[in-house]
């Protein structure tokens, strides 16, 4: 069980692939399930050529761990990995990595989600993008929100 | 009894008020909407203010106590 | 868009990686979803020391190429990734990676989860487990199961 | 009009019949359900057999045309 954030660039696969080889029991998992977002270089129409992510230090780790033990509390979770980027962050990058290691694909599916739409709404992390003209904006809302409770 | 408390701001609430950070002195039972005004000379919080005492979401009448850290920040965009 | 059946072992990290860099155009993706399958040491209370994949060739990759043809009318994926394992396979092997690449996120866990659930239900694929005991027998149905349309 | 039909059975449904394949002459206007059983001596089709024609799922009661390929086979467990 790992929550990490962090201020570098960072690659989702290695991060996966370290994580499963140090702390997954071999042949105990038979679901894996992997969300990654990254940044685009476009956003409402607009081109978009880098995005700070500013965030509440302290606060963030609390509430990420507050969504890891709901998500334990309701999926058998065998592992999970929870990075998340802050700072400066350039197009292509990946943003955020949520994986889950699970018995059963129907946890695994549930628990990933769960955990995403429950960040996206509760983990005090927000961007500003600057776009190609050099203007700079803060993103107001998430796309593609789920209902989940604020209270996380 | 005189409490200190600390008022944190993030992201665009931030550069709107032009702070990121406000250390209040309050009296026993003050709420969290009241330490807005007091730290804000009574200007309105703007719409979807979010608002958390000790790094936990709270309402706004949850009432503050010595030594809490208050923070409001708009609605949040990571992920 | 890529559809493979691996009569070896495959790391599903490295296949994503490998495909994310040949085929996924960077900057225009902000969702990764992924599900990974993996062959566990037990089922039904039982040790399993090996599995058999057995697969009807031909009907398999077209029946994968009509559920993927299936998630991108329903849903705008960018790209995507299957893979599935068949042959003799050991406990902790990978059986089956499904990757997606789309704009916002809740299509891609959409279509991931939708192409796992048809490929459980619609592709030719049997498991015959290997026991502990020497014994060997066919699995005979798929746990977790989502109703999907049969005629897929 | 003699038609020739190749049948095709997996997994366990293979191992109880104890063929792979079976080369059938038939008559125009056969079902698959009538190929099982010409094919296997009107024993019953186990339970929850399904039928492929052609590498695509179909109804028992699908017509068979010349050079088609049948399969049966029980239910998938892949993934």
């Amino acid at each position: 069980m790992a929550i990490k954030i962090c201020p570098d660039a960072f690659d989702p696969w290695q991060e996966i692939q370290s994580y499963q080889r140090a702390s997954v029991q071999a042949g105990k998992f038979g679901a894996t399930s992997v969300f990654i977002g990254t940044m685009r270089d476009f956003n409402e129409g607009d081109q978009v050529k880098g995005m700070f992510l500013e965030h509440y230090p302290g606060m963030t780790e609390k509430q990420l761990e507050k969504i890891a033990s709901k998500a334990k509390a309701q999926w058998p979770l065998l592992e999970y990995l929870l990075v998340h980027r802050v700072g400066a962050i350039l197009p292509n990058e990946p943003i955020v990595l949520v994986a889950v290691w699970t018995s059963h694909r129907g946890d695994a599916f549930d628990a990933s989600r769960y955990i995403m739409e429950a960040l996206k709404s509760t983990a005090p992390f927000w961007k500003k993008e600057l776009l190609h003209s050099d203007q700079e904006r803060w993103v107001t809302k998430n796309t593609d929100g789920y209902a989940v409770d604020q209270e996380g | 009894m005189n409490m200190s408390i600390k008022v944190r701001y993030f992201a665009s609430l931030k550069d709107r008020i032009g702070r990121s950070e406000d250390i209040l002195e309050a009296s026993e039972g003050i709420s969290v909407q009241a330490i807005w005004h007091r730290a804000n000379a009574d200007k309105a919080m703007p719409d979807n203010t979010l608002a958390a005492v000790n790094m936990d979401y709270v309402d706004l009448d949850r009432l503050v106590k010595d030594g809490d850290e208050v923070a409001f920040f708009p609605p949040v965009t990571g992920g």
